[in-house]
Parts: structure tokens; sequence; C-alpha cells
């Protein structure tokens, strides 16, 4: 399956290879020497104490007094230290949902047991994931079945796989080389054998691997092409909204809320069209839940986004 | 231990009350309250299932004890409702 | 004809008031265990209420508020003759403990008649979840699989509730027969009513949730 | 010390009115139809004994099949089927029954004075119960088997396992109930049976860690019975609950699940940490040190436990926000168990220290329950969670206090009473050496899979990369000595039966109620009901009366 990675080899620290895992790697080693310390201290002391204090016959226990300071003490120390690991812990939490503005999109599909991942540039692949070095990635990705996980442990990143919805996760690559990728939430029979090959290349030589593809045509194209095929040239544009530049603009809905055009509301605006119904349309479109696959819906998503440049009417002014 | 006897009166007062209550809940599902209808309609359910509660069921006579146990379900109801919506209400 | 209530403690306890306290304090805490039981109900109930809020007051519509209110009435008035035949009981009057339990047990039985003609109607207008559903609706933000889903919790909720009146109105069929036979003590039938005003109270807030979502 | 040489503050004379509890009766029917606590007490250790080789055994094969990367013996099918029906019966068969069913049930009426629990048909009942979900368990293991792990996650156990699920859920369903009365039963005796003078503050630690057990048992129970079967429900009439293809939602079953399965785990601890506070002062002759912060840190770790079970999600898709406030809660429960483990410690100083077999559990108890709670701080962290959390560490970790926690002061616990319910006396040589054996395979078996999780390796794999092999020979050859370690016991223990020396009636010349009734106690418990006028662990006035009879 691995043929070039550098497997086999007998380790006790994993790669570090991501911006990501040189964050994580450091609050780990902050809790190994917390770890460290208060596993010595109280084995130490209980060794300590069962030969100091063993049984003889002169042995009498000593009765003490049951000082308030002391139990104060070791009730208000350790909730410090914890403080500090939440605190800590829930900084690289809050960088991990939010990648940076210039990161760079891959789809990923999971399903019974496979990855499926679409490169916008067209390039597919299966069970491999190609990145290049140097430069912010961001998956999005959802399951055709049950959940998923997508783990790569070299980059310290972890991120559930959800039928039904989009969820997401980043990194940065920073070592060229090879490393694993595996499904980590348990998803049935051949649950182990839903791993692959996270393959981080130079950029030049990621840019020459993307220009490999076979057809030539970017997720856009593919999708431009189902737009008109599904038909939805029909009406966005005149009885429904208008989509250029709606990705990452702010939507109004028919109910007075707002929403942001995410990748997750486009999706749902195509699989479920009458949950949002935006001010000032009817609910004339059909769903297209069913008819369209999970990498078809990439494809359209990217289309849309692509659209992003042209300047749409102000929301106010709709008919 | 043995409660004092209520008076049947009370009990029939109680149950009044009740009619009241459901009067009240159905009414104002009728009224337009917009987000506020369903904050009213758990008040008078509240309110309702407090009559019962204290009355019917005899809390308002009952040890400290008992009324405490009456209250952990309801409090322990309450933190997995909180809880599971404070993610529910937060995620993207 | 009155009724001697007094009995002989259990080998376990030490005399009759503390097993009288144990007993309904045993109950009470039954009853929390009940609270959290039908707790994850509500909390399914809660968080997609909150995401499909117009097919959630959509579906609700379809259930009839007047049946509802009925029930409600005949739940409640039902409490009300169980908490008299405690009263009763307390007393020593057996005879009206039998006539109150009698009324009880009919006024459960109603409350099951009508809940049983109300999903009779949902049967006949296609309205339970599975392959039988057959709910279309055009309006806004309204989607078939949605109701479906407030379905399912209608008919799960008031499933479980009417599970647990079967339940408590065998109780009181038994605790008429042993009414009879004078084996009755008045702690059983403080904690058969107990277990009676719990699952009205369920109802009290089943009822709202269920029935008065939408705008009629 | 021996039986013999012991002296007691008050002279109590065991003149047997009554037989003991085992001798009255000797048919089938007096065992199967008993209402004394004790007895039921028995019949639980019988059949969890079972469930736990049963459950044992499934770990034994996976074990070994982890020997060679790719596999060594089975298909992934039976693979999977095996790691849930360990995780299955382990968790609801074995460690939730296992000391409140057992040693609970035993020894609360005996601690606080009274004939027997509040409702003893209950009690019965409840065994029975536990009963009938086995087999239904057993019958899911054995007809189809169940892949979908102890934690039922949903679309999988709703939509696309194939195998047994329903009634694997079912066993899981009736269960639960067997504990829910336990605990009802048990609040309600701690709170209404206690003899004269036997304050909350007098009480046995053991009595409160029994109490905040229950209160948990009581509480979370009956939402992991719905969440069941609403599982059941979706995969019978296929209708959307969790699954998002019919418009459902997978996290609200895992914050139904985790509601209770989170607190579920002090239901398994707490009453080791209950044994730990008996057994230490017994062996250090001391009052334990901080009473009152370590019954109120039961009570606290019950409360706080309810608060954080989001940790289980944070990569789950639950919300940013939802996973910063469960991680901030989930390091409030970190406080309490720092608290009792110190006031443990500082309990050793100046005593009067004997190593038997029961303080070598409870000191192994002490020193795996720290480490692996210190590792939860890890998964408690967010940052490092991401990383770790679906791999071995995690195993690793709950292992540590599963099995370091829980199972040690199971055994200690059976150990320490041995003598009061058989009225037998182990092997102390034996005792000693299955202890060594058992913490030495233990952390052989576990302490390579915490580098195994932070090296990557995913749990549930029956396969893995040729890296991860030498690590995971380590952790085989540590389960075989631990198994040894495991059937040690079962040898010594039924031997002792028959050829055990008789046991006084306080065998360790401890303090508290039990061991003032005959060993074994006779069916009524005590003659005359106790009236408690002193603190609880009296040791050092024990020991100075004591020293003043030897003059």
């Amino acid at each position: 399956m691995e043929p070039h990675l550098a497997a086999g080899q007998f380790q006790l620290f994993p790669d570090q290879a991501s911006t990501f895992a040189a964050h994580v790697d450091a609050l780990f080693f902050f809790l190994l020497a917390i770890t460290a310390f208060f596993s010595i201290l109280i084995a130490g002391l209980i060794i300590y104490f069962s030969i100091r204090y063993r049984r003889s016959a002169s042995s009498v226990p000593h009765t003490h007094g049951e000082p308030a300071w002391l139990e104060l003490t070791w009730t208000i120390i350790p909730f410090c230290i914890t403080m500090v690991i939440f605190v800590w812990g829930a900084r690289l939490f809050a960088l991990a949902f939010h990648p940076p503005a210039d990161a760079m999109n891959i789809y990923v599909v999971g399903k019974q047991w496979m990855w499926k991942v679409q490169h916008p540039q067209g390039r597919r692949e299966i069970n491999d994931l190609h990145v290049p070095s140097g430069r912010a990635v961001r998956l999005i990705m959802t399951s055709q079945d049950v959940i998923h996980d997508f783990y790569i442990p070299a980059f310290r990143v972890k991120q559930d796989v959800l039928p039904g919805r989009y969820t997401s996760e980043w990194f940065e690559p920073t070592q060229p080389g090879e490393y694993h990728l595996f499904c980590a939430q348990y998803c049935g029979t051949s649950h182990a054998d839903m791993i692959g090959t996270v393959f981080v290349l130079e950029p030049s030589k990621y840019a020459a691997w993307l220009a490999e593809s076979s057809t030539g045509k970017s997720m856009g194209d593919t999708g431009e092409t189902l737009y008109r095929q599904f038909g939805c040239n029909a009406c966005h544009g005149t009885r429904a909204p208008t989509l250029a530049g709606l990705f990452r603009s702010t939507v109004k809905l028919e109910n007075g809320q707002t929403v942001l055009a995410d990748e997750s509301y486009l999706r749902e605006s195509i699989l479920a069209p009458r949950a949002k119904i935006v001010s000032g349309y009817s609910t004339i479109m059909p769903t297209y839940k069913g008819q369209i696959n999970e990498e078809q819906l990439s494809q359209i998503i990217e289309y849309i986004k692509s659209l992003r440049d042209f300047r749409a009417p102000e929301p106010e002014n709709k008919p | 231990m043995s409660h004092a006897i209520v008076s049947l009166r009370s009990y029939l007062l109680v149950f009044a009350g009740l009619l009241v209550l459901l009067g009240a809940t159905v009414g104002a599902s009728f009224l337009e309250l917009g987000i506020w209808a369903l904050p009213a309609a758990m008040a008078i359910a509240c309110a309702k299932a407090l009559l019962v509660a204290a009355f019917f069921m005899h809390l308002h006579q009952e040890n400290s004890l008992v009324r405490l146990v009456a209250c952990a379900g309801l409090f322990w109801l309450g933190i997995m409702v909180m809880l599971a919506m404070s993610d529910v209400l937060t995620r993207l | 004809m009155p009724a001697d209530y007094t009995e002989i403690p259990e080998a376990a306890f030490e005399n009759i008031e503390q097993q009288r306290d144990a007993s309904k304090l045993g109950m009470w805490v039954f009853l929390c265990t009940e609270v959290m039981f039908f707790g994850g109900l509500f909390l399914a109930y809660c968080e997609y209420r909150h995401l499909h809020p117009d097919s959630f007051a959509a579906a609700s519509s379809h259930l009839s508020w007047m049946l509802g209110s009925v029930n409600t009435v005949v739940l409640l008035a039902s409490s009300l003759t169980v908490a008299l035949a405690v009263r009763a009981a307390s007393l020593r009057s057996a005879g009206t403990v039998n006539l109150f339990l009698v009324a009880t047990v009919l006024l459960g039985i109603a409350f099951l008649s009508i809940k049983g003609f109300e999903y009779y109607t949902d049967y006949r207008e296609g309205l339970i979840p599975g392959s039988s559903f057959t709910y279309s609706s055009s309006q806004p933000g309204v989607q078939a699989r949605e109701v479906e889903m407030f379905f399912m919790l209608y008919f799960i909720m008031t499933g479980v509730h009417a599970f647990h009146m079967i339940i408590g109105i065998t109780a009181f069929i038994v605790l008429i027969a042993m009414s009879r036979q004078r084996a009755l003590s008045l702690q059983t039938i403080e904690n058969a009513g107990l277990y009676w005003h719990f699952v009205d109270v369920i109802w009290i807030f089943l009822f709202p949730l269920l029935y008065l979502v939408g705008h009629h | 010390m021996n039986a013999s040489t012991q002296t007691l503050p008050v002279a109590v004379v065991f003149q047997r009115a009554s037989p003991s509890y085992l001798n009255d009766g000797y048919s089938v029917r007096s065992w199967l139809l008993t209402r004394d606590h004790k007895r039921i007490a028995i019949l639980y250790m019988i059949s969890i004994t079972l469930f736990f080789f049963i459950g044992g055994a499934a770990a034994v094969l996976f074990r070994v099949h982890l020997l060679t990367p790719s596999g060594a013996l089975f298909q992934p099918e039976t693979y999977n089927k095996l790691f849930t029906i360990h995780g299955v019966v382990m968790v609801f068969f074995f460690l939730i029954p296992s000391i409140p069913a057992v040693m609970g049930n035993f020894l609360v009426p005996l601690m606080i004075g009274a004939k027997d629990l509040a409702f003893p048909r209950l009690n019965l009942a409840s065994w029975y119960v536990l009963m009938a979900g086995g087999a239904f368990t057993v019958y899911a293991a054995i007809a189809g088997g169940i892949d979908t792990g102890w934690t039922f996650y949903t679309p999988y156990s709703t939509m696309f396992s194939n195998t047994n699920v329903i009634a694997a859920a079912a066993g899981v369903f009736i269960t639960g109930f067997s504990s829910i009365l336990t605990g009802l039963n048990f609040i309600v005796t701690i709170h209404r049976m206690r003899a004269p003078g036997l304050t909350w503050f007098r009480l046995p630690l053991f009595i409160w860690a029994m109490y905040a057990t229950s209160v948990i048992m009581v509480l979370g129970t009956p939402v992991l019975a719905m969440t069941l079967s609403l599982v059941g429900i979706e995969r019978i009439f296929r209708v959307g609950i969790f699954d998002p293809a019919l418009g459902g939602d997978p996290l609200l079953f895992q914050h139904l699940f985790w509601f209770y399965s989170h607190p579920a785990v002090y239901i398994m601890i707490l009453p080791s940490m209950g044994v730990v506070s008996e057994i230490i002062p017994c062996f250090a002759r001391k009052r334990p040190f901080g009473y009152k912060f370590i019954a109120m840190a039961s009570v606290a770790i019950a409360m706080l436990g309810f608060l954080v079970w989001g940790h289980h999600m944070f990569v789950s898709g639950q919300s940013m926000y939802g996973g910063i406030v469960f991680s901030f809660l989930s390091f409030f429960v970190a406080i309490p168990s720092a608290v009792k483990v110190f006031n443990w410690t500082a309990t050793l100083h100046k005593g009067s220290i004997s190593l038997q077999t029961p303080m070598l559990y409870a000191l192994g108890f002490i020193g795996l329950f720290t480490f692996g709670g210190l590792t939860g701080l890890f998964l408690a962290c967010l940052g490092v969670n991401i990383h770790v959390t679906g791999t071995y560490f995690i195993v690793a970790h709950f292992h540590y206090i599963m099995v370091g926690g829980a199972v040690m002061g199971y055994l200690g616990a059976i150990h320490f009473w041995w003598p009061k319910m058989t009225g037998r006396t182990y092997s102390e040589f034996w005792g000693r050496i299955s202890a060594a054996i058992i913490f030495i395979g233990f952390n052989l078996t576990f302490f390579p899979q915490f580098i195994l999780g932070y090296l990557g390796m995913p749990r549930r794999y029956y396969a893995y990369p040729a890296e991860f092999q030498v690590l995971n020979v380590m952790s085989t050859a540590g389960a075989s000595i631990l198994g040894i370690g495991f059937v040690l016991p079962l040898i010594y223990f039924l031997w002792s039966l028959k050829y055990g020396k008789r046991a006084g009636p306080n065998y360790w010349n401890a303090t508290g109620l039990e061991w003032t009734t005959a060993s074994p106690p006779e069916t009524e418990n005590f003659d005359v009901t106790p009236e408690v006028v002193t603190e609880p662990y009296a040791y050092e006035l024990k020991e100075a009366i004591d020293a003043g009879g030897l003059h």
C-alpha cells in the first residue's frame, strides 16, 4: 500500500510535519512534564512512607492534625495548573477551527471503505492525498454513508467526517515526504483498510503533479457543465437569486434572518432548497437530493465559488 | 409522617386552577406570540406541574429530602438539555 | 365500611414508620429516573424543533388541539380522583377508595380511547412515519422528511406515555382487587397515586409541545 | 497479625444464635429466591466473574491477533465482533455491576447497621434483570455477533451494520434497569436505614462512594435506556432520528450516549475509591487524612461527572464553543480526584503500614489511577485531544482507569472482605504474588499503548502499519501475563473455600460495623441493632487500647 513510506521502522515519537504539529507537541511535552512530576511524586511518597513507616513491634500510628491550608493548597494548585492547560489547549483548538484566509481547498469524500479526493484544478485521487509544502490546505469533507474520520498523525489533525454535512480541517505541511492517513472513527468491517498516504510535495512538484490531470478540466469547469445539465441557469439570475458574488456574502432570508453563504449553505440550498428561502423569492426550486452525488455537488459549489468576482446587486434591490 | 388530611374543597380548587391554566395555554397558542410562544407555553406547563406536584402529590407537606429528590430529576434534565443545546445552537 | 390500613413491617425494617418513609422516598427516586427516561426524548424534540421550526409548526397543526384538550381534562380529572382516593384511604374509608379507583381506571381508559381514535385518524391521513407516510406540503420551510420526524417523535412520546398509563391502569385494577380482600396498604395507594400524577405531569408538558406548536 | 491476637475495644462474644447466611438453607431454591442481600451479593459475584472471563477471553484473542501487522488469527468481521463483545460485556456486565452489586450489596447494610437493604425483593429482581440482559447479549454474541463497538455509534449501528444490534442493545437496555434498581435501593437504604447514632459524617467512606455512585446510576442510566430504544426504533422502522440520510443528527445520539456513558465511568471508579478509602486506614492504622474532603470529593465527582460528556466529541463535528465549554468543565473533575489522591497519600504519613494483599492492591490503585487520571488531562485538553482521541492513547488511558483503577479496587475489595464474606482466609503468599503479576502485566500491556497512540495508531484496527509491531507485541506479552494474574486469584479463592483457615470476626482488626458481626455474618446481620457512638476509623483509639492490653 505504501511502499515509499518511511515505514517499518520502530519509532517512539511521530514525525512532526505541519505547523500545527509543533504547537501540539509543545503542549504535549508540557503535559508530559506535569504527568511525570505528579506520578513520581505520588509513587515516590507511597514507596517512601511504606518503608519509613512500616509496621514493627514498636511502631505506633501517629495522630496529627489535618491543617486546612494543606487541603486548600492541593486543591488550588492543581486547579491553577488545569486552567493553564485549558487556556493553552483552547487556543490551539480555536486555531484548528480557523484556517488562514488564503488556504487552498481540497474536497474529500469518505465512503466505506475509501477516501476520494478532488483538487479544485480537477485532479482526483483515491486513498492518496497530494499537497504542497508551505501552503495552508483546508479539506472540505463529507461522507456518503457512516461517520469516518480523516486523521493525519504527522500533522496532528483529525476531524470526523459526517454524512449529510460538511466538516473541515486544515494544516500547513512543513516537510516534504510521505505520511500516514488513517480513518480514526470506527466505520465497519474494513475500517482498518480505510488508510492511505499523504504526499507532501515541493510547491513546484505539486503544480506539476496537478498538471498531469487526465481531463484537464477543473472542478469549476465540470461544475459549470453540470450547472447547465441540471438546468440551474434556467432560473438563477432571473426568477431565482443570481449566484455571482454569492459565495462568502451575507444572504438575507425570507424569515428576516441572515446567513453567511459558505460551502455548507450552498450545499444545503441545493439539497434542501426550502430550508432557507432568500428574501423576496418564492419556493419554486426543487430539491436535487438523490439526483446529484457528493462529488458533483462539490463541483457545482466550486463553480458557484468561481463566480465570486462578479458583484451581486444588493439584496435590497431585489424584486 | 402521615399527612394532615387536605380538604375536599382544596382538591377541587386545585383542579379548577388546572383547568384555568389549560384554557390559558390553549388560548395563548392562538395569539401571535412569536418567539415568546414556547416560553409562555412552558411557563404555564410548569405552573400546572407545580400545582399537581405540590397538592395532588403532597409535596407541600413533604420533608426537604423528598422535595430535593423531586427537583433533582428536573435539575439534571435541565443540565442535559442546556449543555447539549449549547452545542446545537452554536454549530455552524 | 371502615378498613384497617395498618400493617406489620417487613423484616428489613425496624418499624412501620421507617418502612413507609423508605417506600415513599423510593417512589420519588423512581420518578426521578422516569424524568430522565423521558428526558432523552425531550432533548431530541428540543433540537429538532430548533432546527426545523416551520415543519414542526405545520406538522403540529395536523393534530387536533380540541381532542388534545379534552384528553388533558380527562387526565387531570383522573389525577383528581386518584388524589381523592388517597384522601379516602387516609380517612380509612375503603368503599370510597374503591369508588375513586374505579373512576380513575375509567378515566384512564377514556384517555387511551381518545388517544387511540387520534392515532386512527393519523393513520387515515397517512401520517404514520415509515413506508405509509404520505405527507406533502408546499409551504416555505416545510419539508416532508422533517414533518415525518415530528410525527416519529409524537408517536414515540405519546406511545411511551400511553404505555405508562397502561401500567398505571393495570396497577389500579390490581389495587381494587387487593382492596376487596383488605390486603391493601395506605402506602401502596399513595405510591400508585404518585406514579399516576407523574404520568399526568408528563402529559402536561407533552400537550403544548406536540399539539400547540402551529398556528391554528 | 492474625485473628487470635486481636483485642476489641468492646468485648463481643460471638455465640451463634442463628446459622451464618451461607448455612441458612442449602437448596437451590434457598439461593435463587433469597432476599438476603449477602446471598444476592454472592449470586452477583458468580455471574460477573463469568462475564469477566468471557470479556477477558475476547481480549486475549484479539491481542494475540494483533501480534502481526496484518493480523494473525481472524477475519476483519470476527475481530470487530471480538472487540465489541469485549467492550459491551466488560462495561455493562462486569465493571458497572462489579463493586456496587457485589461489594455494595454485601456491605451497605452491614456497614450502616441494617438488617438488609430497604427493598430486598427489588434487590433480587435486579439480579434477575442483569441475568436477562446478559442472556440477550450472549445470544447476540452467539447468533451473528455484533460489530458496532460498545458505543453503538449511529448511523453505523442503525443503518449499516449487518449484525445483531437489536439483541445486544436490548441486552444493555435491560441491564440498565438492574443498575437503576440497585442504585435506588442503595439511596433509600443509606438515607433511611442507618443505625442510631450513625450520622452522615460517621459513615464509612465506602458508603459515601456508593451513595455518589447510586445517584449517577439512577439519573444517568434511564437516558441510555431511551437512547438505545431510539436506536432500535430507527433500525427497525427506518425512520430518521439519528441518521442524516433521513434527516436525523448523529451527534444527538452521541450527546445522549455520553450523557450516560461518561458518568458511567464514575460508576466504575467511585466505588473503587471507596474501597481504597477503607483499606488504607486499616493497613496504616490511621484515620483517613481529610475524611470530609474525601467524602465530599465523591459527591463532587458524581455531580461534575454529568457536565463533561462533550469531551468525547471534540472532533465529532460538535461546535467549537461546545468543545471549549466541555473542556473547561472537564478540568473541574480533575480537582476532586486529585484531592482524593493527596489525602490517601497523606494518610500513609506516620502510619504503621503493613503491606498485605489488600493494601498492595490499594497502593497499586493509587499509582495507576494517578497516572490514568493525569493522562486524562491530555484528553481533556482540546489541542492535544485532536491528535490523541480515537487512537490507542485513549485505549490506554481508560484501561488505566478501568483496569488499573476499577478492577484493582474490586480485587482489593475481595481480598479485604473475603474473610468476612466466607469466613475463610486465603494464601497471603499467593495473594501477593498475583498482585505483583497483575501490576507488572497490566503496565506492560497498556503503557506501550500510550506510545502507540501518540504515534497515531487508531483504535479498533485489525491490521496496522509494520512500524507499530514492536509495541503491539509488548502489549500482547503483557496481556498474557495479566491473564495469568487474573486466573490465580480464582484458583486460590476457590481453594480457600475448602482448605482456608477459619477467619475470626475481625480478621484485619479493622473498625467498621461489618467487623462486629460474625464471619460469615448471620442472615440477620446483627443480633441487636448496633448503636454508633464514635467517629469512623478510630484506629488510633483501637491501637492505644491494644497497646494498653499488652501491658
